[in-house]
Parts: C-alpha cells; structure tokens; sequence
C-alpha cells in the first residue's frame, strides 16, 4: 500500500534534517569548564562574530548519525562487487588494535626514544609488503594509491635528472584508471595512449612501436583494470628498460596476485598497494587510504622521506633529505610519517592471514570472480575471453536492444540490495560493468547476485525498459537530479534569508 | 580462515562450473615460473588472540602522549575526542562504504559531507570547501597549484611562518611543475612584515601563502597582505594547522584570502602518530571550479525530494584525466566524518568555549614558564601554542624531560634540522587536555633539565 | 510503485536467513591452533555426536548481525516514548568507561588487594543513590526491578520473621507492574489489590480499611504507573507503619523526581532503583538491568549479602552472613556482587549529570511529559485530570466510535517512524496509552511525535479503520500472528528432515 | 548539559503551552516539605573528558586479569571475546532498543533470540530453551521453583557437588515458598554416589540438581541419577558453570535431564567483576509451558513473510501477575546477544576447538602443578578446571602469588568460608587465554610461596 505519512518517515526509515536545521542557541552536546576570563593574547584578533554553528544536543547528534548511516550501503550491508576496489570484508579486530592507546595516542613529534614500538611496527608492515612484492625497498608515507603514483613517478623523475636525461613521455594504456595520467601530468609528463587489444591486454605491438629516447616510463596495471593479466608484462618490462625507461606499476589489483606472483619477479620498477584495497583498511566512505610504493634498486635512492631505519640503537625515522649517503629523496609527500593508522590495520590483517592465508585469499578472489563470470558469461556480454582475475568485466551489449543503459541497469541491481559494479569504467569497453566480488564473499552471496542478474536480464529482454529507466524505486532516495546539481551548485547549507 | 568463507566443497563446485581443473589453471597467463607454489618466507595465519598480543606488544614498547604530560604541537595536537564521535565513525555503514558514487544509497556518507563542506566553510569564513583532502601539507600543495591554475602563473611565495613540513611538501609537489617556491626560513624572533613578502610578489607570482597562526605560533593579521596580493593580480592562500583557533580569532575569510587551507586532525581525530588526519579546503564562489577533490551538493530526487550527490567531477581525474585539477581520489572519508561528528557535538558554544580553555591554558602554561630561569617566551600573540628560547639546546632537554616522565614540546630542530641558529627553541603547545598537575611537571622537570 | 524483488531485498532492507540455514561443514569464524591431540581427562564422557552449530565465516556473521540489527528500532533510531521504561538517552562515554580493561576484565572472585578500585566504584556509585535517595542502606545486588522488589519484600519477610510475626497479605495497587505481585507471591505472600480513585491514585479510604495485622506491608509505586505522584503518599506511609507493616516502593519511575524528592522523606522502607532507566544504563533489548535498593533503618540489618564496607584497610566486601554483628542478611540473591558493569556506567551517568544536573533531568522529564499532555489533550482523552509527573496516561476512549484499537493505532504510529507507547498498561485504564518523553527528547521531537499522532487521530475519526487494522505497512515485517505462534509454538530452529 | 537539549526558550514556551507558571508547580502533588529547592549535597556536572578520568583513576586501582598470568575460575571465566562481538552488541539498534514488544520494528532482536534459544538448546542437548535469565545462579534457583511447579512438590535435593553461590541463590529464594532445600556441601576428595542422593529423595523431592562439570571441576555421567531420579517422580536438574565445556564433553541432555541451566557468561562476555552474565535456561517440550522466562516463537507476518515474536507470555508476570512462573522481566538480552554472536562464529568447528584447547591446557597445568612439591591434584577428571591441595592454606598462598604478579586460582575458602576442612584446597582454571608462560609462572610463583 502506498500513502504519504504525516512526518515523512516511512517506519524505520526516517528523513533527517542537516544538523544547520536542528540547532538551537544554547544548546550543545559538550559540557566545558566555565573559562576564567583570562585576558587573551591574540595578537588583537579575537573573533568577535559567531562562526555559525548549530547547537545540538548529544542525543541529537548520535540520533542524526545514526539515521543517516541507515541510508548508507556498506560491504557490512552486502554484496558489495565495485570493481577496481576490493571491498572485501573489514575485520573489527583491525579497528580494535589501530584504537590501542600505545598506537593511537603518539604525537608524531615524540622523540624516537617514546615510539620504538611505532618505528618497529612500520618497519614489520613494510617488511610484510617487500617480501610479498619481492621488491628491495619501499616507502611508506604515501596517503592513497594516487599518492603512491605521485610517489613512483617522482621517484623516476628524480632518477632521470640524476641521469640528466630529460624524458618527458609516458606510456599509459587508455584503460589505465584516471589517476594514472593526473599524476603523470603533476609530474611534468606528457601521457601517450597506448591501444588495448582485442583480448583487452597492451599492445604490445603499438607500445613497442611508441618507445624512444623521450619516453620515461609506462604506467602498467597489473592485473589491468579488464581485470586480466598481462601476459606480456615480462616483454613489457624489457623493452621499457631497453629503451632507458621505468616500468610503473598500477598496484590496485594486487589482491588478485598476493602471495602468488611477486612483481618484482615481473620486472616492475615501482608499484603502489592501496592498503585500503588489498590489504582490507576500511574505505570508510571514501577514505583514508594508504598507498606505500615498492621500489627497485634503480629507483630506491630517489624515495621521499621519512623513512624507517633499524639501528644499533633501535629504529630512527630518517626525515632529512641529507641524512643518508647514497639516497637522493625527491623530498616530502605528506606531513609527518605517513598513515600509521593504516599500517596497524593492514599489519593486523597480514598477521592473521599469514603467508597461507593471503594466498589463499587471492586464490579465492580469482576463484569467486571466475565463477561468477561463468555463471553470467552466456548472458552477459563478457568483455574479453578466456579466465579474469579477481573481476570480472562485461559491456553493454547484452543491453543493445533493450533500450536499458548501464546506467539503468545498475539502478535496478540496486532495488535487489546489492551494491552496484563499477560502472563505465574501464573506458576500453562500452558501457562497462566491472564486477570484483572478492575472497570474503560466500559462493550463496554470488549464487544470489547472479540469480538477480539473470533475472533483471530477462526483465530488460522483455521490453520493460521503463522499469530500468525509473529504478531504484525502493531506495531512501530514488534517482537522484546530477544535472541539475552541477548545473548551479549549492555546496554548502545557508541560513535562509528572511 | 576466518575471513575465507569458502570451503573445500565450494572450491570443487566452483572449479566445475568454470571448466578448470586448478585454481593455478585460472593463473595460466602468469609469465613461466613468476608463478608461485608455495607460500612466501612469511609467518602462518595466526588467530585473533595471538594477533592482538602481537600488536599490544608492539604497543607497549611506546609512551602514549596522555600517559604523561604533554606538550606536543607543531602541527599535530592532543584535544580530547567525544566517544560519540568513535561510536559513529565505526558504524559499519559509514566505516565500510566507499565514495558516494550511488547516490540513492549513500545518502548517509553524501550529507554528512555536505554537513562538513558547510562546517569547513563556517569556520574558515569562506564561502565552499571541498569533501577534505588528505592532509593538512598536501592542502598547502594543492592551494598553491590551484592557485596557479586561477592566475596562470608560476610561483608561489611562501611566508617564513610556514610549517617546514608544509613547504617541503609544496616545494616536492611544484618541483616537477615549473612552479618556483619562493621565500624563505622563519624566525621565530622576527615576524615578516607584509614589505617583505610584497617584495617577492612579481608578475609571474600566483599566490603568497601565510599560515595562521604561523608555525612558531604567532597570530598576525593578513587583511593588508590581501590587499597587496589582490592589488598585484595574486591570490592569498592562508594555510592552518590547529582548527581549532578559529573559535577564538578572526577566520582567515575576514582577511580576503582566496584559498584556506589546512589540517582538521583537532577536531574529532586521534594523533595516531601522524596519520590519517584530514585537509581542509575552502575558498571562494569564484574559483570554486578549479578546486581540487570531490564536492558534495544539494539536488532533488525523482520524486523531488532533497537529497545530495557529488558534482562538479568534471574537475576530477576520473572525468577529466590528465587535465584533472589533482589527482587525487580516495581522500580522508571517514576522517571527516569524526570531524563532522565532533563538531557537531561542540556546536557554536562548545567551539568557541573550546577555543577559549585552549587559550588560556596555553596562557596559564606561558606565564609559568616565563618565570622558569633560562626559559624565555618568545611570543607576543598565540593561541594555543608558542616557543620558548632554552638556555640549552632544546632537543637535549626533550630528551632530559622524556626521561622525568614529561613529553615536552618539540624542538625546532626537528622541523628545522639545517638551521643551527634555532637549536636553542622548544615549540610547546597546550591544550584543554592539560591539567595543572601537568604543567607543573612541565615547570619542575625545565627547572632541573635547565639547572 | 510496488513489485517484488527477485531476491526478496527491498534497497536497503535486506532479508536475512537464520545462521542455521548459512552454514556450511569447514567454515568457521575463528582461527584456533591446532590441538594437540592430549589424551583426555574428560572422565569417559568426552563429546562424540555433533552439537549441530553452524560454521559461518566472520564476514558473514558481521553482515547477518548488521542486517537483523537495521531491522530494530532503538533510541538511537527515533523517539521511543515507551511508558514506564524511560527510554533515555544511552551515553556512549559509558560504553567506553565501562570497557576499560581495569573494570571490564576483573574476575569477580580477584584477591580484595586487587580489586580495590571496583569496590570504590561500587561504594560511589551506592552514595549517590543513598544521597539521591535520603535512605541509609543500599543492597547494590539485584540484576534488574523485580529482583530488587524480591530483595526488598525479603527483607521484610526477614524483619517480619524476626519480630516473630507471620504477617502475610500485601497491599498492591491495582495499577501496579506485574512484577509487584508476581514478587510478592514468590515471597510467599498473598496480594490483596487496592483500588485506584477517579484520579488515578490509592483510595486511601480503601487502602485504609484493608490494614490489619496480617498485612506485611504495601508495594506502591510512586509516582505511580498513571505517571501520577501519589498526594497521599506520606500518609500511606504512616498508615502502614502504624499497622505494623512495611512500606515498599517500587521506585521504576524515579526519573520523574531524582534529585527533587527523596524518597525517604516520603516515609518509603525500601525501593528499588532501576538502573537501566533513571541512570541510563542501556535497555539492550531487553537486559541486563540493575536494580539495587535502599533499605531504611528497619530493614536495612536484613539486607542480603554480599555488601562493601570501607574499613581502614581499604574496601572489604562482606560474603558470609555472619560475618559483622547486627547484620542478619537473608541471604544471596545472585551469584558474585551485582551487575558491576552497570554500576559503571551509572556512576558516569550520575558523575556526568551532577547533582545539578540530575535535578535539570528530572524537571526537563517532566516538563516534556506535561507538554506532551498539553498538546494531546483536547484529542485524546487523558486519564486522569491534573498535571502528570514523566509520562502521560490517556485511555482509549477517543477511539471509541472508530473501530480502532489501542493496538492498532499503536501500529500506525509505526508507520510514522516512532515506537509505539506502552500499550494495555496499567490496567486500570481501558485500552490505556502510557507516554513517557524523558528528558533527552527535543522540544521539536515532540511536537513532530504529537502532529503525526493528531493527524492519526483525524484519520482514526475520519472512519478509515481498515487502515489501522492492516498497518503497519512500512516495516520489514508487517503485523505477526501471535496467535498462531501461541498455539503450536516454534522455539527453535530444527533442521528439515529429509 | 550535553544530554538535555531544552533550551531557555524551549522551557518557557513549553510552561506556556501548558499553563505552568514554573517546573516546581508541576510538582504540586509533593507533599509539603519534601520538594527540594535546591540541588542534593553531591557534586556538580562534569564534562566528558573529566568524568573519564575520574574512572580511570578508578579502574587504575584494579589488577586487569589479563594483565597478569590469571587461573581464576569458580563461575566465571576468561576467555578470548572476538572484536566483532563487542562491535555487533555496541550497534544502537541492538544496544538502545528494549524488549520486543513491537515485533514489526524488533525482529533483529527477536531473530537473534531464536537462534540463542537454538543454539543453548543444542549445546545442552534439549528441546527448547529460553530467551535468558540473569545468571546462572538464578537460574539454578529457578530451575527448582519451576520443578516444584512440575510436580507440586516442595523439595529440591542439591548436590554437593553444586556451586555454593548457586546453592546460596537456591536457598533465598525458597526459604519464603516453603521449599525445603536438603543436600549438603561438596568434597573435593569424594563424589557424591548415586546411592548417597538416592537416600535423599523422597516423594516430596520436586528435583535433584546436580552440576556438571561440578564446582571442583569434576566431570560426572548423570544418566544413572536420571533414571533414579524419574523413577521417583522427580526432575534431574543439571546445572553448569562454564558452557564451553560442552563442546568436549557429552551434553547434560543426553543423560536424561529434565532442566539444563547455568552460566552463559564464558560465551562472548567479559569477567565484568562479576556481572552482568546471562543464564542458560533449557528444558525439554514438555515441561515449556512451566518455563521462567521469555520465549520467542516463529511465525508469520500478515504477507506470509517468516517472523519472530515473543509468545507463550501468559506464563510471565506482565500477563498472569502472581500466577507467574517467575517474577523476571527485563533480563539479560545484550549479554544473550553477545553470546549468539561469539557462538555463532565459533560455529561447530570452533566451539569444539575451542573446548579441546581448553582441556589441553588445563591437562598441562595439572601435569606441571603435580610436579610441585607441596601440591597435589585432587582431580580423576576436569575439563578446565580442577582442585588442588596445597600444603600452605590456600588463601594465604594467593595472596603471596598476587605479590609475585600471579592471579592463582581460587581458594575453597572463598567460596566456603565456615569450612576449615577446605583451608588448603585451590581451584584451578585454565583456558584458551593461558599461555606456556602463564603456567611457568604460576609454577614458578608456587613453588616459591610453598617453599
Ligand atoms: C586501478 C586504480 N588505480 C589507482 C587508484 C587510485 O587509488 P586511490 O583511490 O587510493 O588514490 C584506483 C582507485 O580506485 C584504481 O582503481
Ligand atoms: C513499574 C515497574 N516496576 C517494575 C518493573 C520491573 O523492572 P525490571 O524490568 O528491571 O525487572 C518495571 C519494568 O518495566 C516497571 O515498569
């Protein structure tokens, strides 16, 4: 039965105002000693307007919060298939040991003798990703996986000035995830495309044919973001080095290899881990991630600082450039250290995994996403032929004649209660949808997305393409206006105006 | 495993249905012998109770800043934080989510973000902010090319008061750009008068950046020095490490910068030793289109009810590519969340209160050490933080006080380790954290390192 | 628009199994080590046919608990004037307190030497009840109200027994909890009710007349379950005193007057405190409570063990009955000391608050309550004349010529996003409406609750009851069939035999 | 006050609306004299960051158990609670919701207490069980109560064998019902025969209790006393303490028993001091309708979708007032929670590890104490607990293993202080938590204090 109820709420869902139109004067949800009326020392700039903060109860707040993480879809929630993301399963002891006060309560300042504890723990985390990337060195203050490109393509900036080479180009194939060429563009790189082939790979012809003396590198994914292998990633490396090149490798899709292929036996230079991916620490909505870089010994010198060094005297935090002999950082990333509180979380989950239970993990992510895939392929359009990875990508042409978008079409998986595939990316294919179910999925959980997908197949085979274009009906908001968002933006809330 | 639903049984069904004989099989494009068949030279699986022994006791061999007394600023501060806050920040629903980018159920994570744009924007006296950026130093990075991009020019002067960390990372991020960073070293016992900075301004000058309050804690007025920029077609960028200062001074808004930037760790966030904390970034209506990171904002529904989306991405990497305004992507989510939640706990009386006991503690605690021999206050403004100048070099005495059982403020040669001329300085900040037992044993254990 | 899913999920609103219906043999949600294989001690009956558990993996258990919790309603959710249980605001600073390992990970049975500061707390958290409360003796024992009725009306058993009297009949108001008289039976009393006036409170003529010299004593509640404070109470008081008989207070609605009125200058000889409603400890739906209970002079000897006493040494807990002169416990109501994680989080409440504090909360309790009568009573039809103390009382006598019960506007009110009142409860009053606010409740919460509820009205006296008889229409699940559970119960899950 | 959100303005408005000139008239029914008009003799609100710190100066005074090798048992025990439990019972749906009254918006707390009634119904190897009680000493006592209700009868034989506290609890909450308690306490050195509770049955007897594995940790096969005991008309009640323990060893039910209950705190909740825990309460179909306690049933909603609701309620008090079968209403549910949520990911697999491992260590311990002179095991058999003689009286020797950093077991004096018989006796528990270096230490410390 449909009907409108008087406040709006719809049972246990209910609407919820911005805190700017809850807030009362006087009210607060903090109870602060009464100041002493000091007289101030601000340089003449005391604030003398209000900053125009709404007053709330704690009640209201936790009561705000709490209902709108209810219209929020979490890998807590479900089925979660972003691909190029990995939202496998957030273990709680991860957030149980980052909030330690030994870990959570240290100033980035202390002195070293008050944080060996800390030094070691980085050192142990990054101990974990050398060994499982085989690769000689690493660096562990970069934010996310952007920052880690940031980092590596710096790192190869730094080395082709000490080389006094000044090479500007870099390789990218057109599937490469966006931040590939933002960043090679922050670092004063021109980005050159290079095609995929048919089976969704570099190739390898027309990159060969791209090389020359200005090139300074190409940035690889691997596995690529049609979630394949690269089989020619050895030959790739070899020509880009033949040519006086650096391989940069995209490390998003590490979960597919973890424990099982170690990049450095791939002939990478350097490569980001989105710990925050493979390495579990929590998206929370959008972030913090963690994005160390591995380094070969080519491109070691050249890491930023701080690093951590074990010493006679324990573990010391390098944090000048001038410091060590022999290393040349390119400078600074990020303020302080990096983000501990994603080392403690990714350590945590390396530790309870173990070296079998990380392979194992990445065996069974390839396994889920290939059994997903031939549970859709005769229905679906798959991408490209023969096994994925550890996601699967299909394109839009099981839709062709339906009339039903991408778009739509995930709005619809919506409604089933399943959080959608990324969609439209990567740009190599039409209207792509990249499924990544990850290891920590049940093969009930594919059983029941699958069975929903071929089901919304048929409804769009049927004709009802309406259906699509108005989902998701069931949502605490339906289909939400972008264009008109964009189109005048109102990013903040303002007081009305009487 | 306990993470690993999958049983021996479903491995084999699975198999079947894809038509391979081996997990390894599905591996087949592996280049020969890169593919592994044993486990690498690393522990076995260990379970839940051993794994947080491991961790505790990595923890122990470390002296928590609320364990003792502590003084420990310069960018990175000790406020206490609402369990609330924690509560809400681990809801699996917010903790478990990723960007917003299915608006219809993300409505949670997209109006908390719209919430914290409008509380960033508030606080900072500007009119947008974005969705956060991944730190305060990165803020200061990203302000500057901004800023390049809105005047297309090439430099970027950079004010003495500003934290090392953020200029290393500024110069890190112009080097391979063209962009010169210009200015110099601060000092402590000379503030750089707007004369000065006016001189480095040249046409090619895209912003001049002043922090506020400045590095060693100062609190300067910067209305005239955006009168300079503005009259010399620059922007001002006006960077900040303690968010909470704004609840008792002027916001940098009120001075006519373009572009405020800079750490939220203060509100909501735990120290975890450096990271994650969250940047802030506001500016004005009109160069909002060249912002960088995401923007949440208002829209309707199909059934014309209000709701939130990101928009403006064709500002972003994943639209636009190599002409993106950053690269960046994942942010500092949640962390912006804990500031949403904390802020909105304090709400206008509870943040400037807040501001106010930061104060006058950090009063209370520069009047006791004034009358400490061989300690000298050097500020004449401050909020929340200041430098003293020791009769002995300040990373000796830190280790001294370390061993009385007192964390006591950072010394400037630690964010200045070239600059031997400040050897003898001890940046201390003070919080509502801090109680009157702490700052007499901050007092008694100076005493006797100075003695 | 309505349809039905394929996999039965509505968006947001996922649809959960039993974990005996997820499970597989091999999966399991820990990783213990391997043992050792020992032979066994076990006295020949080591375990050798299955327990019949089911093995799920920890990501699956998380998404299984996150799920069925959406489906849950609390505090946090929306407005829960549930009457008689004072469904406040649940601090979360008392979730944290509480878990603090030096308070959550005491053994109960720790050397005294160790435990100190757990016996301080609970000597704290008994002196502001014994402050809040005027009385001089607390027992701290009782796991939730009723078994601080039962502890009270044991102690009167005892004093009884020791004035060498076999007094039997209690008094209870027919408005009274159905713990009251199921206490007194099970401490092998008879009940006798006492009527209710027209304005909801003891008869005292009634009351009167019923004394005797068989008469224990009186089980009243005050304020009383009308949400009224009994006028009379002080002479009810002296009343049964004079007649040889003891005065309990049920004291579940303290809320209304902590820190306003002590209920020892009412003349009351015992009361319970319910911990999990004035001070805030959470209902959990459904438990733990706390109901510790202060004893005047009289009865305060019998009070049961064990109890903490300061001693120059320290704090001692007393465990034997014996042990100290002048004290004749009747005896040990619960294994080990009382629910010491409720006192923790009682005392913070209480710490929080302060006395000024908890006089604010128990003035704002009753002003929402009277705001709320205020606004309702021209629509609904109040109970009793006058102001009420924390909670309204009205009847259903404003439904009478709808066709509507009290049920079935309790489930309209579902609809609209709030939990239902107390229902049915207390007796006296036909189909009665019992509505308590508390003191964490906005004005502007109200005001929403009290339009939804009047548009309600409307809609009731518009005629449309087939509406409300169907409602709720908005939940994950719409109204059950109690009946058919009653009649052939199903209390567990069996597996389906093949 | 951060909790109370009424303004000034709110107040006054509200007093309006309804006609009050004040909050005191609104109290107008208060007898002369006993409103107060001002604030009671304690101290004023505090802040959350003050509040805490008073607690932890509290909590400070204390010895954490797993701060230092612990072996104490005797009906409470310390095992590894995942960081998952504490997450799912710390949700505000799960944590502020009540008793589900409303099943349409209270099926995640009615579907968790049908598969906890599933799963203590299948540990103890009964038909049904219900949705908790406060404890397991409670619920001992309300074992006997509801077999008196069985066979209207008025005497409950107690083994010696039963947990003093749980015989305690029994004996207060009989001495008003007239329900004689007979039986006597325990011996470590001798176990009661069959013959000896046998001899105590009489046609009065409602029920024997018996506790399994027994308070000094002795494992004992009940099918004989069942078949005793029904032959006479009476219940065999079978009461435990430690609900680990049957994942190693058989379950009461198979032995014939009438009534399981006991202590669930072992399953997902921590020492607490002592509280709050949860009891176990399972019976057979039959007796169901006898049962304290709620109940929560399948069934289905209005559409035909499977629910959950609470049922059989006119056994309880809010029904049949004092007709009930017990005067309990709010019960243990957040701790019955964390029990189903700890259960259910140990699983099968787990929960049975879990108990093997706790034998093993036990096993270990015993061995290693067996080898100190001075001590002696009592035990043939024990799952994870057991007795030991010390040649010192046990109190005493505790108190010394406390100053040598050892929380070594608990002495019988405790737990029977008028029994000199049982000054030298120790009982030991040893869990999944101990490890080999625990067990050196508390072999260590003894041999120490016994020299
Ligand atoms: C293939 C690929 N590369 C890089 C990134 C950027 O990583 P981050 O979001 O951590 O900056 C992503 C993130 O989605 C990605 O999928
Ligand atoms: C008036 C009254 N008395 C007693 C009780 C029993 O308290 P408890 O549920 O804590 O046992 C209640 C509980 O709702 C109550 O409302």
């Amino acid at each position: 039965m449909t009907f409108t109820t008087h406040t709006g709420n719809r049972g246990l869902v209910l609407e919820e105002k911005l805190i700017f139109e809850q807030g009362q004067p006087g009210r607060t949800g903090v109870d602060l000693p009464e100041p002493k009326g000091t007289k101030t020392r601000l340089g003449g700039l005391d604030r003398e307007s209000d900053v125009g903060l709404p007053g709330l109860s704690e009640p209201q707040v936790v009561r705000h919060f709490t209902r709108m993480s209810q219209k929020n879809f979490g890998i807590d929630s479900g089925f979660f298939p972003l691909g190029s993301c990995t939202m496998k399963h957030n273990p709680r002891l991860n957030e149980k040991v980052a909030r330690l006060p030994g870990i959570s309560d240290l100033h980035p300042m202390q002195p070293e003798s008050t944080v060996q504890g800390a030094l070691e723990l980085i050192d142990q985390c990054a101990h974990w990703l050398l060994v499982l990337t085989g690769m000689p060195a690493v660096s562990m203050s970069p934010a996310a996986g952007a920052q880690g490109e940031l980092c590596g393509m710096m790192a190869i900036r730094a080395a082709l000035d000490a080389r006094g080479e000044n090479r500007r180009r870099v390789l990218v194939p057109e599937s490469a995830h966006g931040t590939n060429p933002a960043t090679a563009a922050a670092c004063g790189f021109t980005v050159d495309s290079i095609p995929a082939t048919e089976d969704g790979r570099v190739d390898l012809a027309a990159f060969e044919a791209k090389l020359g003396d200005d090139v300074a590198g190409i940035m690889l994914t691997n596995p690529n973001t049609c979630g394949l292998f690269e089989r020619d990633v050895r030959k790739i490396a070899d020509l880009v080095h033949a040519a006086g090149g650096y391989f940069y490798c995209d490390g998003a899709n590490f979960n597919a290899i973890v424990g099982r292929v170690r990049p450095a036996d791939l002939g990478i230079d350097a490569m980001h881990i989105n710990l925050h991916k493979t390495f579990s620490t929590p998206h929370g909505g959008g972030g913090p991630g963690s994005g160390p870089v591995v380094f070969s010994d080519a491109l070691a010198p050249y890491a930023p600082i701080p690093y951590v060094v074990r010493t006679e005297n324990g573990f010391h935090l390098v944090e000048t450039a001038d410091e060590e002999d022999g290393k040349k950082p390119f400078g600074r990333l990020k303020g302080f250290h990096g983000q501990m509180g994603m080392f403690v979380r990714a350590l945590t989950y390396m530790k309870s995994h173990g070296a079998d239970g990380l392979r194992q993990a990445s065996g069974d992510a390839v396994l889920n996403a290939n059994y997903l895939l031939a549970r859709l392929k005769d229905k679906l359009s798959v991408a490209f032929p023969g096994y994925c990875m550890h996601e699967a990508l299909f394109d839009d042409s099981f839709l062709k004649d339906t009339d039903v978008s991408t778009l739509d079409f995930a709005k619809a998986i919506i409604d089933e209660g399943f959080h959608p595939m990324t969609m439209y990316f990567p740009l190599v294919v039409h209207g792509a949808l990249l499924i990544e179910p990850t290891e920590t999925e049940t093969k009930e959980s594919i059983d029941q997305f699958c069975d929903a997908i071929l089901s919304l197949v048929a409804k769009a085979e049927s004709g009802d393409a309406e259906f699509f274009k108005n989902a998701p009906y069931l949502t605490p908001r339906r289909r939400l206006d972008e264009t008109a968002a964009a189109r005048k933006p109102v990013l903040r809330w303002k007081p009305e105006t009487a | 495993m306990r993470y690993l639903p999958l049983t021996r049984a479903d491995r084999a069904a699975m198999l079947e249905a894809i038509g391979a004989s081996s997990v390894d099989e599905l591996y087949s494009d592996v280049p020969e012998g890169a593919l592994l068949d044993a486990p690498v030279d690393l522990p076995s699986h260990l379970g839940e109770m051993q794994v947080e022994r491991d961790m505790m006791a990595l923890a122990s061999k470390n002296i928590g800043a609320s364990s003792v007394p502590s003084f420990l600023g310069a960018g990175a501060y000790r406020h206490h934080v609402p369990a609330t806050v924690d509560y809400i920040i681990q809801r699996g629903e917010f903790l478990t989510a990723y960007t917003p980018y299915q608006p219809e159920i993300a409505q949670g994570t997209l109006q908390y973000l719209f919430e914290f744009q409008t509380q960033v924007a508030s606080i900072t006296g500007m009119d947008v902010a974005n969705a956060s950026m991944w730190d305060g130093a990165t803020s200061c990075a990203e302000a500057v090319l901004m800023a390049c991009r809105a005047t297309r020019r090439k430099k970027a002067v950079l004010s003495g008061g500003v934290h090392p960390h953020y200029r290393e990372v500024t110069e890190t991020y112009c080097q391979y750009s063209d962009t010169e960073v210009a200015g110099r070293d601060g000092n402590p016992e000379q503030q750089a008068s707007v004369e000065e900075l006016n001189d480095l301004i040249d046409d090619q000058t895209a912003c001049v950046v002043v922090q506020y309050p400045d590095v060693f804690g100062r609190v300067q007025d910067h209305t005239q020095l955006a009168e300079v920029c503005h009259a010399k077609g620059a922007l001002l960028v006006v960077v900040f490490t303690e968010a909470v200062a704004f609840g008792a001074i002027k916001s940098p808004g009120s001075f006519g910068a373009d572009i405020v930037c800079g750490e939220g760790q203060s509100i909501g966030n735990a120290l975890n030793y450096g990271g994650p904390y969250v940047g802030l970034f506001a500016t004005t209506q009109k160069l909002v289109r060249q912002m960088p990171g995401r923007l949440c904002g208002e829209t309707v529904d199909q059934d014309g009810k209000r709701g939130f989306v990101l928009t403006l991405s064709t500002r972003e990497q994943h639209i636009r590519r190599e002409k993106a305004t950053s690269n960046i992507c994942t942010n500092s989510g949640l962390c912006s969340l804990a500031f949403t939640v904390h802020m909105s706990l304090l709400g206008e009386d509870g943040y400037r209160r807040l501001a106010t006991l930061n104060h006058e503690n950090a009063c209370k605690t520069a009047d006791a050490l004034d009358a400490v021999s061989g300690v000298t206050v050097v500020n004449d403004s401050f909020f929340n933080e200041f430098t003293v100048k020791l009769s002995k070099p300040a990373a000796e005495v830190v280790e001294t006080l370390v061993s009385k059982g007192v964390l006591g403020g950072v010394p400037l040669s630690r964010l200045y380790p070239n600059r031997s001329d400040l050897d003898h300085y001890l940046l201390i900040a003070v919080t509502e954290t801090n109680t009157d037992e702490d700052i007499a044993a901050l007092v008694g254990a100076l005493k006797e390192a100075l003695a």
